[in-house]
């Protein structure tokens, strides 16, 4: 518990950060780019379950473990990820989200 | 009583004889399907006679006669009521329908022994002609409405095989497949006319629906559809079955056409038979006409005055010798239709019923020969035209008499069979309607002037040159139009009144000087008519016709009659209705369900692009979703 | 083991034997063999049936067995006949058989040819002796879809897009028979109890009648795609004509009586209240199905096609004497299901031996055939006269049952949709003699065609078995209506007394 | 502490005890002889399937988070029998020269996702399910990728790997929501605060779509077709089976247990998910000329009927989806096998390269057919059956209308399975696909198939056992 900020206060910021992280992705072209907002929006939950956990159920951990467990999770997506966009990046050369677009209809 | 049963034999040795032949007789000589097909005829015309004999004076007993049902099995059962049965019902009128048909058959068969010799096909023709009288049998003997339709329809399904005997001659086919729909249409009248009665009296039986004072017909009158009762429209519908098989006006169209058969066909179906199966019809409801549906009878009495005036004028103009005889034919049912029509019921007041049934008889006599007559000359000449023909009476002797007689009895000058019968007629008519026996009594001058016209120009005339020198016929075929000839000249003396009346008990009845004399008189006329016009050779009759103008013209047209007909078939029904269907349902019904699936299809392309391949569009149709599902629900929960 | 199992055990068999044969000869020989003991069976069946009845069984169903399918959902297989469901078997048996002898020569693929014909045979059978909607429902669609193969593999013409026409349509009718079912099921235990599909159990119960005003039509609809309903008939015709010929004559001759049999069975048994209300709908749509098959049927070109539209309208009329409610109509529809059946299989039967002769379908390129091949001509000359109602055939016998049992209704609307229906029997001999007019009689007009062949021995078998059975029930139909008419009457008196 | 820990875990304990085995031994194995490793590798897992097949008392795990009964052991083995199956029918893929330096790499991820499916369907709470669900979505994008000289499986990992993590943020998000309103985590604590609140509404839409997004629910499932179509025939056949099963499994097991009081809100999103997933994948499946991508739209149209299904609660919604997924996994392993078996004997994968099919290979194609009737839900082959009571359970719940548009759907989708059949018996083509015999494994792998099409319909107590084990859930 902050003084002088409010649950809200934190609400707003995670909310934002998710929305942000999906406009990230929706726009941004560079797939690193694309993966970073994907940060974003897991670590507005991660906000999430901080915030909820420590200002309306202090007297337990789940939240907190469960954001542990996120960041440890996203690490491996990660991970995932930027292999297989380093091998996008072999077979294009480049690492454009419009470029991927070989299969589709 | 006497045990009647054996007279299912009648009927079904004909039948026998049709499903042996029908089935082996490929196998056989063609001979020895017209002999089996003959001699079993022959044993059921023997039985007819003895049948007759027996109903009529061995059983007799003053009170009049019975009606006699020696065999009725149960056929198919609708209800505990309604119920059809195959049976015999022997009463007098159909005695007396099961002499006409087993002479006239059997007649019929000797006479084809010869007629069609060689013909190929001769085993399917004896089939056929078999199939035929057991079938018209069948309606003679039926014991309720229902059997009656039934063999009704049969008796059309073997006209049809019969007039299509010939059938890799199209105008054969033609005339099989008008003649079938025709007397169809027809008979759809007729099966909704016995539905309706059906329904309302709950019966099909004959001897249930006669009874008299019945109280069957208390619902059936009680109702109305269009202001007319129930039972006027089942009867009036009944009789346009009638119709249709008696070839009345409108429904006529058929028979000449019908004439395309072998003519011993003729003779037999469209003389002597099946077109008086009408005539039979009426008279076998004629009490529920009388007591029920007296306007119905009197329209009955107008469709036959007008026929019998509008078939004999058109005779008068036709040039094919068997044309003129099947007009002649619509003509004299029409006689008995009217007979019908005017009559009352019992004693004199039934004197029309008797003569109907009368000239019914003799009128087969004198017609079969006619036809006979025509056939044997036809076989002769190889031709049907009366310009191919002339002086015939010194090549065909006794063609030319038996020919004469049938003339004669067609004109109804005594002592000749006609005669009486249609004596009665117009005497009948003359107490019962007046216009009528007018319309009548002219009829019977244009008879006698067309059918002396038909004589004078096949026996008399020029001597046309032949191909082939004419020549009597064989045995074979003079014997039966002996036969009949002397029918045509002696059958006038059966004392009618005394064995088929209106209620079965005779009554007594007397030459009518009044109406009997003039008849004799126009009948006269009308021979010394044709006598100056066709005798020797001229040109009269060709003048008279040009100055009639469009008259002539339309007559000999047949008023055009067919011509109305082939428009609305071929016009309306087929090319207005039936074509518009079938590129309805090809075009706009099953266009709509192969639409369903064109646009599904088409759809499916249009939101093809949904699907782009860009990862960001996924994304964002994936948020976009979420979003959109939850505001969604927020609202259908609601939180608005 | 209840030997109504044996008719769908016997076609299983029959298929299981088939694998093994290498060619068309034994192939044929499994099916001959095999359908041959089927309609032995069938035969069998039938004297069995009345032996048992004359015994005094008045059940309403006989040779019932009841086996626990899915208990938890009380889905059983539960299998048992009436008279009505015997004289459908016995028309399935001899229509099939027929149908074997028809494709004798069946060159092409031969072997999978009648492992999917025997396979639509099982449906059918199946259908036929379930009393348990789930069971039915599964014969039912177990009997569409090999159409689909046995149209796009073996039929001629635009056969891929006549057998898919068909088959979606079909389905999509079986579709809404799905939901009508369900339907039926969750609405069978109104007082609570567990929900059943059996069917005689349904009739004991009073389904509520809204749920029957919803679940009626789409019951109805659903069997009556297949019974060529208006405006739902046109697979028929294309359908028809791409199919081989034992392929029409089993759709056309028992495969459309399904449906009618469903609705029958189903829709009107089960729910009758909302039958009775919603008649007029289908009245009218099958008043029009009647006189528009007919009338579509005249100026076709192709025989097929004439023979479809005529079987819209004659099972039009199936389908409206079921509507009609009452005793008669539906003794007269049930005699029509198994005289349509027999007569339009015979009809299809020799249209396939006069195509495969004359290779042509088309009317306007023959005549004359009866000159060349007396015995298949005269054949159709008589089916011709079976199909337009001429007494001696069973057809007639149908119609005119059905006719006095429309006209058991006095009011005006009735009277009026009767004599409508009625008066296609002017029609239907138009278009018959039409067709006879011009292919069998007259003048040869194919010189080639002088060379054609009469039938051989199976042709001939396989058209005889159909006739003797359409005269049969022609000359003497008593027995047939009168077994009818029995197992009619518990349907009736449940019927009525929902009715009043 | 006691034995039961082992034996309630024995399924992701062997699993990961095979998974181990095989990286080990791949590692010191040759890449000449690596081909030895499928053999090794299948009948590790056979025995691993086999030992599964034991049962076990019910129990709970680490308070509450994991939860093995008798249903979730019947699910993991319905699990294992199609890993099984997929990895019978990999035989003539992983033989192919490029594949085999990578036999073992395939085997532990495969079995790896499948662990974490395991957990995934024995969760009790949001963390275990989280963890499970992720431990089977991210190996799968590297499968997905397995063909890494190929663009379009690269491309597919890239779309998989990218999106799925969207999906699990999103998901995640509509958890924390959750957590908030609720204050647990644990499934059985969360349903007893549920309320139809705004915020859990939000958190259960959020959570949906992120489970949409695995099964491949429309408007979730755009990533489907691509990624289907880029993988290798085996992963996408495992795709469309394995992970999309387990996936609606824990769902429905979500939905009936954790929002079993505001049935309201799922079952009215559920309707309009499921009518969009069963039209929408339809009407793109109608014109797809690509196997993979074919057969990826006709899951999304499957997964609209299973959701139809779902809405019928209680334990014959669960039984039917179960048992319905229990047909799937044959049926459409099935029809893989056969596009599989053709793909590695000549790397045909288009429907219209299928034309003539059936005159050469006479087998093939009948089991194609069959697979294809069965999807379309034809009698007598189980896939009839399957939907037959997924419409049954929605019925009990009076979802008449639900149903009409399934059925509706069901016959659309029988015109482009018929397409296929009609493909291959129909058609003609001059260059037909040549016969080949297929290997053993990929035999065995359909008469399984085949075996069970045939069976399960008519196996009545199929159906009733899996009716007894869900009747104990609820």
């Amino acid at each position: 518990m902050i003084q002088g900020i409010s649950i809200y206060h934190f609400l707003i910021v995670s909310s934002l950060m998710f929305f942000i992280g999906i406009a990230g992705f929706i726009i941004r072209q560079n797939l690193i780019t694309i993966l970073l907002s994907i940060e974003l929006i897991l670590n507005s939950v991660v906000i999430n379950f901080l915030v909820f956990n420590r200002y309306l159920y202090p007297n337990q951990l789940q939240g907190h473990f469960f954001s542990l467990f996120i960041v440890g999770v996203a690490a491996a997506e990660a991970s995932v990820a930027i292999a297989l966009i380093i091998n996008i990046y072999r077979r294009i050369r480049n690492i454009e989200a419009d470029n991927v677009n070989e299969m589709k209809y | 009583m006497t045990n009647f049963s054996y007279v299912i034999l009648i009927p079904l040795i004909p039948l026998t004889v049709f499903l042996v032949t029908g089935l082996l007789g490929m196998k056989w000589k063609p001979l020895v399907s017209g002999v089996i097909g003959t001699v079993g005829l022959g044993i059921s015309f023997f039985l007819s006679l003895f049948a007759a004999y027996q109903y009529f004076f061995a059983t007799a007993s003053a009170g009049g006669y019975h009606t006699i049902i020696p065999v009725n099995m149960l056929w198919l059962s609708f209800t505990s009521t309604l119920q059809i049965h195959m049976g015999v019902l022997l009463d007098p009128i159909s005695v007396m329908m099961l002499v006409v048909v087993t002479t006239i058959s059997f007649m019929a068969h000797i006479y084809s022994l010869g007629y069609m010799k060689g013909e190929k096909g001769f085993q399917r023709y004896y089939a056929f002609l078999s199939l035929f009288t057991f079938s018209m049998l069948g309606v003679v003997l039926s014991t309720n409405i229902f059997q009656m339709y039934i063999f009704w329809e049969l008796v059309g399904a073997s006209s049809f095989l019969l007039i299509g005997f010939y059938y890799d001659k199209p105008s054969a086919v033609a005339a099989a497949k008008k003649a079938f729909i025709v007397t169809r249409f027809a008979d759809l009248g007729f099966l909704i006319g016995i539905l309706i009665l059906s329904f309302y009296t709950g019966t099909f039986d004959f001897s249930k629906l006669m009874q008299p004072g019945t109280s069957l017909f208390a619902g059936i009158t009680g109702v109305s559809f269009l202001g007319i009762s129930g039972i006027t429209w089942a009867m009036t519908l009944i009789f346009m079955g009638a119709a249709g098989k008696s070839a009345m006006f409108p429904l006529h169209i058929w028979l000449p056409d019908a004439m395309e058969g072998p003519t011993p066909v003729s003779a037999l179906i469209h003389a002597a038979t099946m077109v008086v199966a009408g005539v039979f019809l009426v008279a076998r409801m004629f009490p529920i006409y009388h007591f029920h549906a007296p306007d119905v009878l009197i329209f009955i009495g107008y469709v036959g005055g007008f026929t019998s005036l509008f078939a004999a004028i058109i005779a008068m103009t036709q040039f094919d010798i068997k044309r003129v005889l099947a007009y002649s034919t619509l003509s004299q049912i029409g006689y008995m239709m009217v007979a019908l029509g005017v009559s009352g019921y019992g004693g004199e007041a039934g004197l029309g019923y008797t003569a109907g049934m009368f000239h019914l008889f003799t009128h087969a006599m004198f017609k079969a020969l006619l036809f006979l007559g025509a056939g044997s000359i036809i076989h002769t000449v190889h031709s049907n035209l009366m310009k191919d023909m002339g002086s015939l009476r010194k090549y065909m002797p006794i063609t030319h008499i038996t020919f004469l007689a049938a003339s004669l009895a067609i004109s109804g000058i005594p002592p000749f069979a006609g005669f009486f019968s249609k004596d009665e007629i117009l005497t009948a008519a003359f107490h019962a309607n007046k216009l009528l026996f007018y319309v009548e009594y002219i009829t019977a001058g244009i008879t006698s002037f067309y059918i002396f016209r038909l004589y004078f120009n096949i026996f008399w005339g020029k001597d046309t040159n032949y191909e082939h020198k004419p020549h009597e016929s064989p045995l074979n075929m003079v014997i039966p139009m002996i036969f009949l000839a002397l029918g045509a000249t002696f059958g006038g003396f059966i004392p009618f009144h005394d064995l088929v009346t209106s209620n079965m008990k005779p009554f007594a009845d007397k030459l009518n000087i009044l109406v009997s004399l003039p008849s004799v008189a126009i009948g006269l006329v009308g021979i010394a008519a044709a006598w100056i016009l066709y005798k020797k050779e001229n040109d009269l009759s060709d003048r008279i016709a040009k100055s009639l103008g469009v008259l002539y013209i339309s007559t000999f047209h047949k008023f055009y009659i067919d011509e109305l007909y082939l428009f609305v078939t071929k016009k309306i029904i087929f090319n207005g209705i039936a074509r518009p269907i079938a590129w309805f349902d090809s075009k706009i019904v099953d266009g709509f369900m192969i639409g369903i699936g064109t646009v599904t299809m088409k759809i499916s392309y249009k939101i093809k692009g949904l699907q782009s391949g860009e990862l960001q569009q996924y994304a964002f149709v994936f948020i976009a979703g979420t979003i959109i599902l939850a505001l969604f629900l927020l609202y259908t929960l609601g939180f608005h | 083991m209840n030997f109504l199992n044996l008719f769908v055990a016997v076609p299983v068999l029959t298929i299981i034997g088939i694998l093994f044969t290498k060619d068309l000869k034994g192939a044929r020989l499994v099916s001959a063999v095999g359908m041959g003991i089927q309609l032995a069976l069938a035969v069998f069946l039938v004297f069995f049936y009345f032996s048992i009845r004359g015994a005094g069984n008045l059940h309403e169903m006989i040779l019932t067995a009841d086996y626990h399918w899915y208990p938890s959902l009380n889905i059983h297989y539960f299998i048992g006949v009436d008279g009505i469901a015997v004289a459908m078997i016995a028309l399935t048996a001899i229509v099939i058989f027929a149908g074997v002898f028809a494709s004798w020569q069946m060159e092409f693929l031969s072997r999978e040819f009648f492992i999917s014909l025997i396979l639509l045979a099982t449906g059918v059978f199946g259908f036929f002796i379930s009393l348990d909607l789930f069971t039915m429902f599964l014969f039912y669609e177990l009997a569409v879809i090999p159409m689909y193969l046995l149209i796009g593999i073996w039929g001629s013409g635009p056969k891929e897009a006549s057998a898919m026409k068909l088959t979606l349509m079909l389905m999509g009718g079986s579709a809404l028979l799905l939901v009508g079912i369900l339907g039926i099921y969750f609405n069978s235990a109104p007082n609570g109890g567990a929900y059943t599909f059996n069917i005689l159990q349904i009739a004991k119960v009073h389904i509520p009648i809204a749920a029957q005003r919803f679940f009626f039509p789409l019951t109805f609809v659903g069997f009556g795609v297949l019974g060529a309903l208006f405006p739902l008939h046109t697979w028929s015709p294309s359908g028809h004509a791409s199919a081989p010929t034992a392929v029409s004559m089993l759709h056309a001759g028992v495969l459309m009586k399904l449906g009618a049999y469903g609705c029958f069975r189903v829709a009107i048994f089960l729910m009758p209240e909302a039958a009775t209300q919603m008649a007029w709908i289908f009245i009218i749509l099958t008043s029009i199905s009647v006189v528009y098959g007919a009338l579509g049927a005249i100026m076709q070109k192709d025989l097929k096609f004439i023979n479809a539209y005529s079987s819209v309208s004659h099972v039009g009329l199936i389908l409206f004497a079921l509507l009609m409610m009452n005793k008669i109509a539906m003794d007269g529809a049930i005699l029509q299901m198994i005289s349509h059946g027999l007569m339009t299989a015979l009809f299809f039967a020799l249209i396939g031996m006069i195509y495969g002769r004359t290779h042509t379908r088309d009317i306007r390129e023959m005549g004359g055939l009866m000159k060349v091949i007396p015995f298949l001509a005269v054949m159709y000359m008589v089916a011709g006269f079976a199909s337009l109602g001429l007494p001696g055939f069973s057809g007639f016998v149908a119609e005119m049952t059905i006719f006095v049992g429309a006209f058991q209704h006095s009011d005006l609307f009735h009277r009026v949709a009767s004599v409508v229906v009625v008066s296609s029997i002017v029609i239907t001999a138009v278009y018959i003699l039409r067709v006879v007019g011009i292919i069998l009689l007259g003048p040869v007009k194919n010189k080639a065609h002088l060379e054609l062949k009469d039938a051989s021995w199976h042709e001939k078998l396989s058209t005889a078995t159909l006739l003797v059975a359409i005269v049969g029930i022609g000359v003497l139909p008593l027995w047939l209506s009168d077994t009818i008419m029995g197992s009619l009457h518990p349907i009736m008196e449940r019927l009525v007394a929902y009715l009043h | 502490m006691d034995f039961k820990y082992i034996l309630l875990m024995r399924h992701e304990l062997l699993l990961l005890l095979v998974a181990l085995i095989i990286l080990m031994v791949d590692l010191f194995t040759s890449d000449k002889k690596k081909f030895r490793l499928i053999k090794f590798s299948l009948l590790l897992f056979t025995i691993a399937t086999l030992v599964g097949f034991i049962p076990v008392k019910p129990g709970v795990l680490f308070g509450g988070a994991f939860q093995g009964n008798a249903l979730t052991d019947f699910f993991k083995d319905i699990l294992n029998v199609a890993v099984l199956i997929v990895f019978l029918q990999s035989d003539g893929y992983l033989k192919k020269i490029e594949n085999t330096g990578k036999t073992g790499e395939f085997f532990v991820l495969i079995i790896l996702t499948l662990l974490g499916m395991d957990f995934m369907v024995s969760s009790g709470d949001f963390l275990t399910f989280f963890i499970g669900l992720e431990t089977a979505s991210i190996p799968v994008a590297g499968l997905v990728a397995f063909d890494r000289f190929k663009s379009r499986s690269a491309e597919a990992g890239v779309k998989l790997i990218l999106l799925s993590a969207l999906s699990s943020g999103v998901l995640l998000f509509g958890i924390s929501l959750i957590y908030g309103a609720t204050g647990s985590i644990y499934f059985s604590d969360i349903a007893k605060h549920v309320t139809a609140s705004p915020l859990i509404i939000l958190g259960f839409i959020f959570f949906l779509s992120g489970m949409g997004f695995k099964i491949s629910l429309v408007p979730f499932h755009l990533w489907t077709a691509d990624v289907y179509e880029g993988a290798p025939i085996n992963i996408t056949a495992y795709l469309s089976v394995v992970s999309k099963g387990a996936a609606v499994f824990i769902l429905t097991i979500i939905l009936y247990k954790v929002f079993k009081n505001v049935t309201d809100l799922w079952e009215t999103s559920l309707y309009v998910l499921a009518v969009l997933t069963m039209t929408v994948g339809n009407l793109f499946a109608l014109r797809q000329d690509n196997i993979k991508r074919f057969l990826a739209f006709s899951s999304i149209a499957q997964a609209g009927f299973i959701m139809v299904g779902i809405m019928g609660t209680g334990s014959l919604g669960m039984t039917s989806v179960v048992y319905f997924i229990l047909i799937y996994v044959f049926t459409n392993l099935g029809a893989f096998g056969v596009a599989s078996a053709i793909s590695s004997a000549s790397g045909v994968e288009t429907i219209s390269g299928y034309n003539g099919l059936y005159s050469t290979n006479p087998r093939l194609s009948l089991i194609m057919m069959l697979a294809l009737f069965s999807l379309a839900g034809i009698p007598p082959i189980a896939g009839f059956f399957g939907k037959f009571f997924l419409f049954t359970s929605a019925g009990s719940q009076g979802y008449f209308i639900l149903i009409l548009i399934g059925v509706l759907n069901a016959t659309i989708s029988l015109y482009y399975y018929l397409g296929v059949v009609k493909a291959m018996f129909i058609n003609k083509s001059d260059t037909p696909i040549p016969y080949f015999r297929s290997s053993n494994f990929m035999r065995l792998s359909l008469l399984l198939c085949v075996a069970g099409l045939f069976s399960i319909g008519f196996i009545g107590g199929i159906f009733e056992y899996i009716m007894s084990i869900s009747h104990l859930l609820f």
